[in-house]
Parts: C-alpha cells; sequence; structure tokens
C-alpha cells in the first residue's frame, strides 16, 4: 500500500502495539469499533463462521467477485485478521476461551445475549482472564426491557429523537444522512470507552465490562434540543439547513448540475464582507438587513436574494471567495467530489490500497494524524477465515493435522 | 419606597470605571431611574479591580464596581455593532440624560457624538467626561488618576505643607480615584443645571466636563493668589507662609491640630501649661507667628510627642480647639460619631453578600438619599429593560446574546 | 437660549470661607441671584487672608475667586432689627444657605422650622464639619481636620506611608462644596415638580469618606487597611512622577498595557535595559517597579517635560507634565478650552480666575461678576427688594443694623 | 467518588465551542482532571449559546455550555496577554494533554505551535480539532457545523432517502450541532491513542484533527459504494439505493421499521397477517424485495396507515421485527426504556440549578461515567489553580484580574 504503509514503518510502533482483540462484532457498530484498534496497533482477530459471515460481506452483488469482499465490508474492516469458528460446536467455544486468555480485549454486538448462551459471558471470561476488557454494543444496553432486543442505527435515531430533528422546515422528519449514523458515532464512543478502560487496566491491573447502548450515544448527542426540553418544555422542530441565531445561514444553488453551497454570517464584520465579497449589490443597503436581528427576521427574503448570486458561480469558486474574506462558506461536496477534493487529497486522508477481490481502491482512513507515529495500520479487509492458520496454528501452536481434524468437524468452519 | 428628589428623570450611563459612573451614581442615590449600559462578558473595567473579598477576583464582587453602580439598572450592549447601536439609540429616545465618558474620538468613530445623538432626540441632554474635555489640543490625549492630578497642577502643590527635599519627594498625586469621583462629581451638577436650562427651553444640551478642569477647579486659590500676587508656588518646607494648620506627631499616633488664630492660639497655650517660649516676640500676633511658624511647629511638637492622642483629644475638645485624630479607613468606619449619625449604608447582594459602604453625603430631609438595589450582575436587567421597555421578545435576547450583541 | 439655568433663583447666602461660598458661587455662575449676606463686624475670613488687593478693592485673592457671581450686603445680626430685615429677604428667596460653627442660625431664631413658617417651600442647606446631629454637630472644623479624621491625610502619603496634609488647603472645602450645590439642585428640582422645600445637612466627613469608597471598602469587606501608593499603582508600572531636566520639573507617565510598555520603549529608543526580561510581562513590572523607575528616571532627566509628555501621548503613551500653578494658568489647552475668566475688579482690573470646569452648549458661558465689596449692593437689596425709602435705610445703617 | 478510567491524567482546555469542549468533556467524564483555560469576560463562546431557562440569556446558564463542561475545574486567562503566556506555559509543564481548537495560524503567532509547547513539556500530547487540519490549502478556512456538513459530503447524502424535488430540497445538514460533536468525539478518541504511543517512548505527539475528515470518515459506506462499484450517489429519490429500512406513515405519526433479512421479513409478513402481495414473486427473496421495494413499501403503508403509532410498534416489536415510533426528545427523555436505564442526571448548578442533562452513552463495569461537579462558573476555579497549584498570591490575582490578565 501506499502513504497508509503502517505496517511497513518498523523504525517506530503504533500505540496500540502488543494489545490483542478477540472480536465477535459485525455489520457497522461492532467492526468500526475494532477498526480503530485495528488501524491504531492492535491485532483485531475478527471471529465469523460460514454459517454466520458477517451480514454485510453478503450484502449486494457478493457473486460479483470470487471474493468475500465488498467495498462495505472492506470499509469497515481494514488492518483486521480473520479466522472462522463455529460456535454451535462445544470445542469451538473451547478454542475461544483458550484466545481470550491470551488476549486481552473482547468485542461483541449481537442482538441478544448471544455470549452468554454460548457460556462466553463476562463472568466466565474473566475468570479465564482476570484483567479481561469485554465491550458489548447494542442498541437499547445490556440491561433494561430491551436488553435482548435487535436494533439498527435507524431504530435508535428514531427512538432518540434525532429523525424528528433532521429534515426541511415544514417537512417530515427524515433518516439521517448515512444509514448507521448512530452505528459509526458509537463505534467511536466505544472505541473510546475501550482505550480509557485499558488505561484504567495500566494503572491498576484490572479489568472491567462495557455496556454501550447505541440509543443512548444518540441521545447525548442530541444535548441541546434535549437541555431546551428539559430546561423550558420546548421541543425543537427541523431547521433544515437554518439556524437558530445566524443568518444567512443555509444552502445556497449554484451555477453547475446539482452544485450547492453552504454560507454561514456569524456577525456585522462578516455580513460586510460577504457584501464586499458580492460587489454590494443595491439590495445589501436594505434596513432591513443592517443589523443581526434585522437579517435573522428577513431570511426568507435574503436567502432568495443571496441564491440570486451563487447561482452564477461555482461552488468552489463562491467558497474560497468568501472564505479569503474571513466568511465561513463551504461548497456541497458530492461524493465523488470528496474523492477528489484537492484539500482532502494533499492531507492524505485518502489510501490507495489493493485489496484482494477489488484490486487497488481508495479507501477513507481515519481522520487523525499523530505527529510522531506511523499513519497506521491499514492492512487489506481479511477474506473469510484468512488467517486461520496464523491463529491457530501460530497462536493456539495447534498441529496441521489438529486444524485440517477441526475444519472437518466443521469447528473450523 | 417615599418619592426622591430625583424620581421619574431617565438616565442612560455608558460609561466605565469611576468618572461617568459616580455621576450616574449621584443622580441614581437621589431616585434618578438610571440604566447602566456595559459592555458584553466584560462590563465595566471597575469589576475587575478591587477592593475584592479576601482578595479573590470576581466580576460580581468588586468593592469599587459595587460602591459606584448602587441603585441603578444594568444592561450589556455593544454599541460597535449595527445592532448594538441601533439599542443604545432606542434607549436613549426613552431617556431624559445620557451620561458618557468615552474617549471623544471613539464617539466620532462610531458617529455616536453629540451632533449625531441630538438628532435621534432632540431634547436629549448628554452629559460628556473626558480627560481633557470635547475640545482642545489635548482632546485625545489619554488620562488616569495620576495624570490627571499631575496636569491640572494639583499634584504640584500636593502636599500642601510642602516637602523638605523637593529631589527625593516629587510632586504627588491624590489617593486612589480622586480625580475620577472629583469629575463625576462636577458632571452632575453640571447636568443637573442643564436639566433646569432643559426644563425652559425642552430642548437638549451638551455638558462638556473635563478631569483636568474638574481637578484644576480646587486649586483655584492657589490659581488666584498666582494672578494676583504673581506668587510662584514652590514645594519646599517654610517656603509658603504657614496656615499653621497641621499634622503632629504624638506618642501614639498623630493629631491634625489648627492654633492660629488669637482665640485657639490662647487656649491651646493653656494645654501646654503656656511654655515660655510661646510669649516671645516671635509669636506674639498672626503675622508674626505666620513669618516664625516653622519654629512654633517644632515647639509644639515637643510637648505632643509627650502626649497620646486620646490626652491631646481631651484637653482640646472641651477648649473647641479643632483637633482630630488622623485616622486610617479603619478607625472612621469604627468612629462612633460616624456611626451615631447613621451614615454607612449595608446592602445585601446576590454575589458578594452584605456589603458595606460609605452612604450619603448630606441629608435631605423630605427625599432621602436611599438604597434601593445593589448593584447590578453583568446584564441583570436586560430583561426587564430590552423586553420590558423596548418591546423585544425573549427569543431575540437569545439571538442577541448569541451574536454578541447583548 | 440667553438665560441661565438658575434664572429667578434667588439666594440667601450666610455662608463664608471655603466651603460655603463655593456653593453659592456655583449657583450664582448658573445664574442665581446670590445675596451674601456679612458685616462689618463679621467679615468673611478669607476676606482678608493675606493681603487685599487694593485700596479700592480691599479683598484677597482667596476671596475673589470664591465669591465671583455673587451680590453682597451688610446687616449685623447681633440686632433683632437685621434678623427681621434677613426674614423679610428671605420672604423673597429660594434658598437660604449657611455653614457656621454652630448652630447659629437657631439663635438668631432663623432655624429651618421658623424659616418654614415664613417661606413653606425654602430650601434650607446647612454645611458643616460633622453634620447638624451627632456628638459633634456644634464643633467647629476646618477642612485639615476633616481630612486627617475622613483617612484621606494616611492615604496621601509617599512611599514612607506619612500622612501628608492634602493637595491644597480646602481640598474637602471644595469637595464638599460641589456635593452641596448638588444636594440643593436635586431639592429645587423636587421642588420644581412637587412645590416641596427642604432641609440640608452636609457633613465634611461624609463627604471625605463618600470620596475613599475603595479604601472605605477594603476594610469593610477584608477588614485590612489599603497601603498609600504615592505616585504609584496596585496594578500599573511603570506608574509615577519622574525627574525631567529642568529646575524641580517633573513629569507623570503611567504603563497600562504590553502594547503601551512596546510604545514606551521605542519612544525612549529602546535602551538596553527595557530587554531585561523582568520587566518583559505586567506582572514582572510591577514585581521591580523599584529598579523599573530608576531606570525610566535616568530617561526622563535628560527630557524636558512637557515635550516628553507630549512625545509620549503621540505614541499612545498615558502621559502628563507635572504642571506648576504657574504652567497652569499659562496651560495651551485650558486657554482653548476658556477654563479661566478674566473678571474685572476695581481698581485692579482684569483677573484671570478658574472657572468652573463644565460647559453648556446652549446657554451663556456664566454669570462671572467680581466678588461683591463689603455691602456693595446694600441699595439694591433693601431698597429695590425690601422697599425701604432712603430715610429708613439712613436710619438703620445710624443704628449699625445695616452695619 | 470512586476511581476512574482516567483519573491520573491532567488535561488544559484551550478550547472554546463545540468540539474542543466535548473533546475535553468525554475524557473529564471518565476521570481526566480537564483545566479548562476561558478568555477573561466573555468566556467560552458556548456561554452565549442557548438554550437559556425561560429563554433569559446568562453566561452561567447556558444549556450549551452547561452540557459540555460539567466535570472540568475552570479558569480565565487571556494566553495572548505576555503574563498570560506565561502562565499558560506553566499550565502546560504540569499536563499531560492540551487540547485546543484555534486557527493553526493564531495558534502560531501566539508561539503555542507544538514545536514550541513541546520544548516546555516533551511528554505533551498536543490535541488540535480545527476546520481542516493543520495542513493544506484550506488550513486557516473557518467553519461551522452547516459548512463542515456540507464541506464533508454529509449533508449531499442527507436524507438518506433522497428528496423527491433536487431544485426545491438542498443537500441537508445534520441537526443539532452533530458536525462539532463528531469532531469532538473523534477528538478524544485520537487523544487516548496519542497516550498510548507515549506509553512506549515518554514523548509526547501532536494530534492533527480535521473536523471535516471526522465528517468524512462517516460515509466511509457511501464512498465505497461509489469509489469500488461507481455508485452514484445522487440526491433524486429514485436514484437512492432503496433499503429495506423505511419510515412509514400510521395513522397518528410515523415509525421507523427494519426488516432487511429474511427472518425479519417473515416475522413482519406474519405480523401483517400474510397479505397477499407479500407472497407473490415480486418479494420472494431480498434482491427482489429492493427491485420492486417502491411498490412494497405502498404496501406496507397502507397496512400500517390504518394503525397507530402504537400498534405498529407493539405487533412488531411482538414478533422481533425493529420498530419504533419516531420521537421527538419530549418521547425519549420521558421513555420508560432510558428512565430504567438510569441515562439522564439531574445536575445541580449554582446558577442554573437543578436540570436534566443526558448522562454517560455507556456504563463501565468497574470505573463508571459520573458527575463529580456542575459546569464551573467563569474563574471559578483560579484561586484553586493559580495560587493552590501555581503557586500565586491573592495579590497577585488582584493584580492579574485588574491588567486583565485572568
Amino acid at each position: 500500500m501506499s502513504t497508509g504503509g503502517g505496517t511497513q514503518n518498523t523504525v517506530q510502533k503504533l500505540p496500540l502495539e502488543g494489545i490483542r482483540v478477540i472480536d465477535f462484532t459485525a455489520v457497522w457498530a461492532g467492526p468500526h469499533v475494532t477498526q480503530w484498534l485495528a488501524v491504531m496497533g492492535a491485532e483485531v482477530i475478527k471471529i465469523e463462521s460460514r454459517l454466520r459471515p458477517d451480514m454485510i460481506r453478503a450484502y449486494w452483488n457478493l457473486q460479483s467477485t470470487g471474493h468475500s469482499i465488498n467495498s462495505e465490508f472492506a470499509e469497515f474492516n481494514y488492518g483486521k485478521k480473520g479466522c472462522t469458528l463455529n460456535m454451535t460446536q462445544p470445542r469451538a467455544r473451547e478454542i475461544v476461551r483458550e484466545l481470550v486468555g491470551i488476549s486481552d480485549v473482547v468485542t461483541e454486538n449481537f442482538g441478544g445475549a448471544v455470549m452468554d448462551r454460548w457460556g462466553l459471558g463476562y463472568a466466565e471470561l474473566a475468570a479465564i482472564k482476570p484483567d479481561i476488557i469485554m465491550y458489548a454494543g447494542s442498541g437499547f444496553g445490556r440491561t433494561g426491557p430491551y436488553k435482548e432486543f435487535p436494533a439498527f442505527a435507524g431504530i435508535a435515531e428514531a427512538f432518540a429523537g434525532l429523525c424528528h430533528l433532521n429534515g426541511y422546515p415544514g417537512g417530515d422528519p427524515r433518516p439521517m444522512a448515512t444509514f448507521g449514523y448512530a452505528d459509526v458515532t458509537s463505534a467511536e464512543h466505544g472505541a473510546l470507552a475501550i482505550l480509557a478502560a485499558l488505561h484504567h487496566r495500566e494503572e491498576t491491573g484490572e479489568g472491567q465490562y462495557i455496556d454501550l447502548s447505541m440509543t443512548e450515544v444518540v441521545s447525548s448527542l442530541l444535548f441541546q434540543p434535549i437541555m431546551d426540553y428539559t430546561m423550558n418544555g420546548r421541543v425543537q422542530g427541523r431547521q433544515g439547513n437554518r439556524d437558530s441565531v445566524m443568518a444567512p445561514h443555509s444552502c445556497y444553488r449554484c451555477r453547475g448540475d446539482d452544485e450547492w453551497v453552504a454560507i454561514a454570517v456569524s456577525s456585522d464584520e462578516e455580513w460586510r464582507s460577504f457584501c464586499d465579497a458580492m460587489g454590494n449589490p443595491a439590495w445589501t443597503g436594505d434596513e432591513r438587513f443592517r443589523d443581526a436581528l434585522g437579517r435573522w427576521r428577513n431570511q426568507d427574503e435574503l436567502d432568495a436574494l443571496i441564491g440570486d448570486w451563487t447561482r452564477n458561480h461555482a461552488h468552489y469558486e463562491v467558497a474560497e471567495m468568501l472564505q479569503r474574506v474571513g466568511v465561513m462558506a463551504g461548497p456541497s461536496l458530492k461524493m465523488e467530489e470528496v474523492i477528489q477534493d484537492r484539500h482532502l487529497r494533499e492531507r492524505g486522508f485518502h489510501l490507495d490500497v489493493d485489496q484482494p477481490g477489488l484490486g487497488t481502491w481508495c479507501l477513507a482512513a481515519l481522520p487523525w494524524r499523530l505527529s510522531d507515529v506511523p499513519p497506521g495500520n491499514y492492512e487489506h479487509a481479511p477474506e473469510l477465515g484468512e488467517h486461520n492458520e496464523y491463529v491457530f496454528g501460530e497462536l493456539l501452536s495447534m498441529s496441521a493435522e489438529e486444524i485440517a481434524r477441526l475444519e472437518e468437524e466443521q469447528v473450523i468452519y | 419606597m417615599s418619592l426622591q428628589a430625583l424620581s421619574g428623570l431617565k438616565v442612560v450611563e455608558w460609561s466605565e470605571f469611576v468618572s461617568g459612573p459616580y455621576c450616574g451614581k449621584l443622580l441614581a442615590d437621589l431616585g434618578a431611574d438610571v440604566i447602566k449600559v456595559e459592555r458584553p462578558s466584560f462590563g465595566d473595567r471597575a469589576r475587575r479591580c478591587g477592593p475584592f473579598p479576601e482578595g479573590i477576583p470576581h466580576l460580581e464582587k468588586s468593592g469599587l464596581f459595587l460602591y459606584l453602580n448602587t441603585n441603578k439598572l444594568g444592561v450589556t450592549l455593544n454599541v460597535e455593532s449595527a445592532s448594538g447601536a441601533q439599542l443604545l439609540k432606542e434607549l436613549i429616545k426613552q431617556a431624559d440624560i445620557l451620561v458618557q465618558n468615552n474617549p471623544p474620538r471613539y464617539l466620532d468613530e462610531l458617529e455616536l457624538d453629540y451632533e449625531h445623538l441630538k438628532n435621534v432626540s432632540p431634547r436629549l441632554l448628554m452629559t460628556s467626561i473626558a480627560p481633557f474635555g470635547q475640545t482642545g489640543p489635548y482632546r485625545d490625549y489619554k488620562s488616569c488618576n495620576l495624570i490627571s492630578f499631575h496636569t491640572s497642577g494639583i499634584a504640584f502643590v500636593n502636599p500642601s505643607d510642602g516637602v523638605d527635599d523637593t529631589e527625593a519627594k516629587p510632586p504627588l498625586q491624590g489617593p486612589e480615584h480622586q480625580a475620577g469621583l472629583l469629575a463625576g462629581l462636577s458632571a452632575a451638577i453640571g447636568t443637573m443645571s442643564a436639566v433646569f436650562a432643559q426644563q425652559m427651553t425642552g430642548l437638549g444640551q451638551h455638558v462638556d466636563l473635563s478631569e483636568q478642569e474638574a481637578l484644576a477647579s480646587i486649586t483655584r486659590r492657589e490659581l488666584a493668589v498666582y494672578a494676583v500676587e504673581g506668587m510662584g508656588w514652590t514645594r519646599l518646607k517654610g517656603s509658603q507662609p504657614g496656615m499653621a494648620s497641621d499634622i503632629y506627631q504624638c506618642s501614639d499616633g498623630r493629631v491634625y491640630l489648627i492654633c492660629f488664630h488669637d482665640r485657639t492660639w490662647e487656649s491651646w497655650l493653656e494645654v501646654m501649661g503656656n511654655p515660655e517660649w510661646a510669649y516671645s516676640e516671635l509669636f506674639l500676633d498672626i503675622a508674626t507667628r505666620r513669618e516664625n511658624w516653622d519654629a512654633a511647629k517644632v515647639m509644639i511638637e515637643e510637648f505632643t510627642r509627650e502626649h497620646t492622642v486620646d490626652e491631646i483629644l481631651r484637653a482640646t475638645e472641651p477648649r473647641r480647639i479643632p483637633c482630630k485624630p488622623v485616622n486610617t479607613a479603619k478607625q472612621l468606619v469604627e468612629s462612633e460619631l460616624l456611626a451615631e449619625r447613621d451614615f454607612f449604608a449595608e446592602v445585601g447582594h446576590k454575589e458578594a453578600g452584605n456589603v458595606k459602604f460609605p452612604g450619603a453625603p448630606c441629608k435631605l430631609s423630605e427625599t432621602p438619599w436611599s438604597v434601593q438595589r445593589p448593584a447590578p450582575l453583568l446584564g441583570e436587567h436586560n430583561e426587564e429593560v430590552y423586553c420590558g421597555r423596548l418591546g423585544y421578545t425573549r427569543q431575540d435576547l437569545v439571538r442577541l446574546r448569541a451574536g454578541g450583541v447583548i | 437660549m440667553d438665560r441661565l439655568p438658575l434664572d429667578g433663583i434667588r439666594v440667601a447666602d450666610f455662608t463664608a470661607v471655603w466651603a460655603g461660598s463655593h456653593i453659592t458661587q456655583w449657583l450664582g455662575v448658573m445664574g442665581a441671584e446670590v445675596v451674601k449676606i456679612e458685616s462689618t463686624l463679621r467679615p468673611d475670613l478669607t476676606r482678608q487672608v493675606f493681603r487685599g488687593m487694593s485700596e479700592d478693592c480691599p479683598m484677597s485673592a482667596v476671596f475673589a475667586v470664591l465669591n465671583y457671581g455673587k451680590k453682597g450686603c451688610v446687616l449685623n445680626m447681633t440686632h433683632p432689627k437685621a434678623r427681621e430685615l434677613a426674614k423679610e429677604l428671605i420672604k423673597l428667596s429660594d434658598i437660604v444657605a449657611e455653614n457656621f460653627g454652630g448652630p447659629v442660625m437657631d439663635r438668631w431664631g432663623l432655624g429651618y422650622s421658623e424659616l418654614k413658617k415664613i417661606k413653606p417651600d425654602i430650601i434650607m442647606y446647612a454645611g458643616s464639619g460633622f453634620g447638624r446631629t451627632g456628638p459633634d454637630r456644634e464643633r467647629p472644623a476646618f477642612a485639615g481636620i476633616i481630612e486627617a479624621f475622613s483617612g484621606i491625610c494616611s492615604a496621601n502619603a509617599y512611599s514612607d506611608g506619612e500622612p501628608l496634609p492634602m493637595a491644597t488647603r480646602g481640598y474637602s472645602d471644595l469637595a464638599a462644596a460641589e456635593h452641596g450645590v448638588f444636594a440643593i439642585l436635586a431639592a429645587l428640582y423636587h421642588r420644581s415638580r412637587t412645590g416641596q422645600g427642604q432641609y440640608i445637612d452636609l457633613s465634611m466627613t461624609e463627604v471625605m469618606a463618600t470620596l475613599l469608597p475603595e479604601h472605605v471598602m477594603q476594610y469593610t469587606m477584608n477588614g485590612t487597611v489599603h497601603t498609600p501608593q504615592g505616585n504609584g499603582d496596585r496594578v500599573m508600572a511603570p506608574h509615577g512622577c519622574y525627574r525631567c531636566r529642568g529646575d524641580d520639573e517633573w513629569v507623570a507617565i503611567a504603563v497600562s498595557s504590553d502594547e503601551e510598555w512596546d510604545a514606551f520603549c521605542s519612544a525612549m529608543g529602546n535602551p538596553e535595559w527595557t530587554k531585561d526580561e523582568r520587566f518583559y510581562t505586567g506582572l514582572g513590572r510591577l514585581k521591580n517597579r523599584e529598579d523599573l523607575d530608576r531606570h525610566v528616571q535616568e530617561w526622563t532627566r535628560e527630557q524636558d517635560h512637557r515635550q516628553a509628555a507630549e512625545m509620549l501621548q503621540k505614541a499612545g503613551v498615558i502621559a502628563g507634565p507635572s504642571s506648576k500653578v504657574e504652567e497652569v494658568v499659562e496651560d495651551a489647552h485650558l486657554a482653548h478650552r476658556g477654563f479661566f475668566v478674566d473678571i474685572d475688579h476695581p481698581g485692579v482690573g482684569a483677573l484671570r480666575l478658574a472657572g468652573l470646569p463644565w460647559k453648556l452648549n446652549n446657554v451663556p458661558p456664566g454669570h462671572y461678576c467680581h466678588a461683591p465689596l463689603l455691602g456693595q449692593d446694600n441699595d439694591y437689596v433693601f431698597k429695590e427688594l425690601l422697599k425701604l425709602s432712603d430715610e429708613e435705610i439712613a436710619r438703620l445703617e445710624e443704628e449699625q443694623v445695616i452695619y | 467518588m470512586s476511581m476512574q478510567a482516567l483519573s491520573s491524567l491532567k488535561i488544559v482546555e484551550w478550547a472554546e465551542g463545540v468540539p474542543g469542549p466535548y473533546c475535553g468533556k468525554l475524557l473529564a467524564d471518565l476521570g481526566a482532571e480537564v483545566t479548562k483555560v476561558e478568555m477573561p469576560g466573555c468566556g467560552d463562546r458556548a456561554r452565549k449559546r442557548g438554550p437559556f431557562p425561560d429563554d433569559i440569556p446568562h453566561p452561567e446558564r447556558s444549556g450549551t455550555f452547561l452540557y459540555l463542561n460539567t466535570n472540568k475545574l475552570g479558569v480565565t486567562l487571556d494566553v495572548r496577554s505576555r503574563t498570560g503566556a506565561e502562565v499558560f506555559k506553566r499550565l502546560i509543564e504540569g499536563a499531560d494533554i492540551l487540547i485546543e481548537n484555534h486557527p493553526p495560524s493564531d495558534v502560531a503567532r501566539l508561539g503555542f505551535s507544538y514545536e514550541n509547547l513541546k520544548k516546555v513539556n516533551p511528554a505533551l500530547v498536543m490535541t488540535s480539532i480545527t476546520a481542516f487540519g493543520q495542513t493544506g490549502p484550506y488550513c486557516d478556512y473557518s467553519t461551522c457545523n452547516l459548512v463542515s456538513f456540507h464541506a464533508s459530503g454529509m449533508a449531499y447524502i442527507n436524507p438518506s432517502d433522497g428528496v423527491d424535488d433536487i431544485e426545491q430540497e438542498p443537500p441537508l445538514m445534520g441537526p443539532a450541532n452533530q458536525g462539532d460533536l463528531v469532531a469532538g468525539l473523534t477528538g478524544a478518541l485520537t487523544t487516548m491513542s496519542a497516550v498510548f504511543a507515549r506509553r512506549m517512548t515518554g514523548l509526547g505527539q501532536h494530534v492533527d484533527l480535521s473536523q471535516q475528515e471526522a465528517l468524512v470518515s462517516m460515509t466511509r459506506h457511501q464512498l465505497g459504494n461509489y469509489t469500488v462499484e461507481q455508485f452514484p450517489w445522487l440526491r433524486a429519490k429514485e436514484a437512492r439505493r432503496p433499503g429495506v429500512s423505511e419510515v412509514y406513515r400510521c395513522s397518528n405519526g410515523l415509525v421507523y421499521l427494519i426488516c432487511n433479512d429474511e427472518r425479519m421479513w417473515e416475522r413482519w409478513v406474519e405480523a401483517m397477517g400474510n397479505p397477499e402481495w407479500a407472497m407473490t414473486e415480486l418479494f420472494a427473496d431480498r434482491a427482489l424485495r429492493r427491485e420492486n421495494w417502491d411498490a412494497g413499501k405502498a404496501m406496507v403503508e397502507e397496512w400500517t396507515m390504518e394503525r397507530t403509532v402504537e400498534e405498529v410498534v407493539r405487533l412488531a416489536e411482538a414478533s422481533r421485527v425493529p420498530c419504533k415510533a419516531i420521537n421527538t426528545v419530549r418521547e425519549s427523555v420521558h421513555s420508560e426504556l432510558l428512565a430504567d436505564r438510569g441515562h439522564f442526571v439531574d445536575i445541580h448548578h449554582g446558577e442554573a440549578g437543578n436540570i436534566t442533562y443526558p448522562g454517560a452513552p455507556y456504563k463501565l463495569s468497574r470505573t463508571p461515567w459520573q458527575v463529580n461537579r456542575p459546569a464551573p462558573l467563569l474563574g471559578e476555579h483560579n484561586e484553586e489553580v493559580y495560587c493552590g497549584r501555581l503557586g500565586f498570591t491573592r495579590q497577585d490575582l488582584t493584580v492579574m484580574r485588574a491588567q486583565g490578565v485572568i
């Protein structure tokens, strides 16, 4: 791999080198947690089974390639190792216990108390490895009436009140931008909790159990409308691209095909610069727009007039013109523009990686730069069971025969 | 709350630190409705100056600020923003008086000088306090207590009994904030006289008060003597004819004693037990005493050093010889004299708790000086003033705050 | 407009010396008709402070500068008939002012309760050292005594902390006077709306206490007493009065921020010592202010105090020359603003005296006539106001009532 | 107060608004000692941002500030002044982590670049959270939630099921500062990685976090679809890749319901009473369902429209089909579900009183998330930090306050 070639960099170590993670997570929320740990240098061993592959492997057009990899799986699982174990088999659970004995973290995000049913609950694991850190991610938490309930991001977002706030003024509540907004945000919260637990273990040698609820993650991200409600009993509505204070503050149509630019003006000074940048058309002299309150009260007219101006320019052009005079602005980027954006490119956010089955493609790195460590571990995402040899042979030092037998018995399967 | 002398007089105070706020306080203490306009977040500079309880700085606990701003309503306003200037004008429209002590140039830049503001409200009475006034070559000079004292000449005659070594002892500024306080006081008088002019004509006024002049006016005696007798004041002790009002060292402190005129001089000689030296030609009458006062002073101090302050007081008071101890603030606050007059006021303040501070400098029999409310918290009355008086909504307030306007 | 704010207000003025005379002087200049009542037996003390100005004008400069804008008449108040005339005059007045050493007015039967009977809406001003109530109500007092008692002398000191008498003798007199004027104006304003008069009891001691808030509150809040600062400051450094080239010439300089410090250094031509890192931060400058002041003075010694001040102000540094009395009188800025007034005195000619420190933009400059000679306006007062015939007046003069 | 996961970490937070403070809060909630440095006077600009109780703006009552700054110590410091800069470096000397979110050029101009600060404290982890990161052509551009959302592509794919009219419905910003919060969250995560890196080398790091990238990272799923499968993410509804997770209209509101794998689909069809349309070829397997989902959705909605939200949710959940009402925060705050988890916490604050806040997003069994102190008043801990830890005297505090340093 090119810029992302973390693991080739032998001079320095990655922050989590030496930490091993046994990873039962699937779909988005879980794998994104362990992906963070992997990129930071932890050895993440993703456990799947042919009987129970990560459902996003199997998602669309699996058949198109001989590989069990698609873009989504790759995006959420790079940097990890993969092995297969058929957990319905008692022996498989034995093997997992052995793995746990030489690991630091165990992660899962099943729809229910699956780990307990397998006899792999925190109590059992702590008995094997007292300082183990166990992460359990779920939609509603591992306690309470819904602890056994499957959930997806959209459900948590709807329940916590995010969908209600997302949408156009006067329109319906809408599902949040990316499928799995709650997934990715929970994933980062989860990774943070794990790092905190690891830090505590460094200090005290104590492990612990982490119980993350997606619904609560979303709720904590909605503190502002929540506190407006708990303080004032007010239920905020959908603001679209508008702000409760700033005006102009919206997304304006530009010249190109479905091209838009976002502009926000937060002070009288910025307003003056903005008018200058537009060449002070007569309407900017309008009394109603002279002060901040006036602009806010008359933003419908204001937005229309600004739209007339932006319509004659490219979105990048407007953004750069305004940023140069200190006005907050940015083009509303399409996916392809994000990939090509010269700024992101120059910062090396996109990494070109070889992914068997996908060829060389450009993945989205994790959004961090540390000044003095390698960029991170961006090894390609594992095929189903790609690292069985390493896991069972090297880590658990099983003989080739034993491994072969277990494969036959569909334990390693 | 009985009707006060200035009840109903509406004042906007767009001032900070000492001079403007003291002017506003004098009006507010007698019942004027004073709205103090402060910079959002930072507020009046005086808030940053001590004294603070236990010496721990706190925006709402500055003794200086608490004293200078009792009885006022407090709002925050950034006059540099378009929205802020608008609000200030709306406040001024509803007011009789604007008291401001901003630098003249700053006002011009904001186009909030008298010429502009009188178009907002033709009957506006605007009092402007500046270190050197609104006109003249020093108009835009900066100043502070030190500079005002020295440029007004008052420092040069301080201390009034001169110094023994003019090289080691430079001209001396007056104690903290005297300049600002006197400027504020003179401004309050200028303002009130303008109020009468306003009553006659219904027209506005611009009161232009210079701190330098407020102090120079205090040295009118020295200025006049110079004007008449061409007598240049030198600072060397004894170079001035004695006025025989002096500070004397006692065994346990100091007293201020005046025993100059024949009557008091004789009673004082009694107190000293009619010492011989006092009967020499040198001290026979006022004229000769004035000539030789330095000698007399030395002899008197020899006597006072032998006695305690109390002894001197007990001896002088029955004889009606003007004499008092040289007090510190401590002794002043604890003095029975002021207690009897029930001079110190006490007011509970949300943040600073009970604060004791100087009360009325003079008592008006029908319309008493009184404390209606403690100094405002920063922006405490935004809602009362902007919503209650100017008709904005609370949501507007939230926006104005977020925009840094209030 | 051509009228002064207090046109039509008449003041019967029994005040004398600094504290009293200065009050009625403000009122006079603002247009009130002030009738100062003295007696040949009891002239205002200040008439004779130092020698008189000339044969035709036997008054002192001090009297001249404290009493301009007034009329003067004589009445020998020891005489019952004189008190009758005083009452007549008060009936025609709006304000009565006094600052005797004790309850003299009561003894004369001219206490507030009496006056209220003959003029219900009268405003009576009584100025005293310790107030007209309380233990010391009868005690005579002079400015110095008040300043000592009120704590301002203790605050007025060089770094050695020796308490000193305040700058000008009568500092508290004039400060108290201004408070008195303000109180009178407030009372007038109240009367203009309610027809109510009142009694104003001013204590010079209390005036001075109100002018020492920082010191008083330092004590009431923390029970400790501020140390005097001399020319220094609790926060700013440099902050002092520095020796200059000429004869006893000094310049005052105050630096309140890093920016001003940099400006100050470059104004001095950035001498080596300014690079000393003890002087780099505001806190550092304050903690090392002795050394700092020494260095600053090394520089100011070579400078002319006026030029130095002007140069620094141009550079944005707070500074001013420490002006001698004669320099104040010559000061270009004060001259430009017309602070001084030239008043013609009989037999002396124009005198350049300190005016009052404020300007009103659309009223006349103020009523500045020379201070009255003893009894100079007897005719006006007794003939025009009290409508006495020439004979009566002659008789009363003979009986030493008008005397 | 039990030991917490990050109890040993000392953090200086020189940040305002949302991203930096949220980063600091996440660490403080787990026990890190965070000393928040605010500008004297105005403090964190979030203090100006609502919600305020009763909509009366007050710097100590901003819901935004209160939530983002619980568990922190608060000091004031003008790092632009020289004294302030010295004091700031003293704070840095004793810290493990510095969190800042100022434009790179400002930070450099003030002399606080990582290169300089690591000389003060080589073990320092400095986390810079800025609009577009420390490098690249846009590194000094400014941003806000709106601009970040759009510049990251998040807005372009919002809402995820596309819009009916791309001219009338522009790309859409996410609600309630999501763009800022994600940056803060990502910042906390990367800060912790730097802390682990330090374990090995004993040396600090500069963490360079770009808000734009933090958000782009959220769209990795769509980025993958585009880069690998060249799936064009257009905004028109029909152009969006249909998912079988959808919003359905009921008789009295909306529900969000997901039945995208075989078992769920079967259970759901059963719950709907096995309607015939569901048995047809069109919906035989997931691929076909996706092809024909517009039709499918219409049929499902016909069914849900005849029922209330409560009914639909009950029926769906009874057959373990993920489904919830589309709530407002009112319902979530009062929900038995979150109450049962003890998610919401009541925090008492000296100025703002008792308010209900969202609590822990996760539970750590041994080192709980907890509230140790409410958000600090402006400068509340000046004395504790400057005198208690850096050894300044109270007199120094008074001077520094008057100089505007603290």
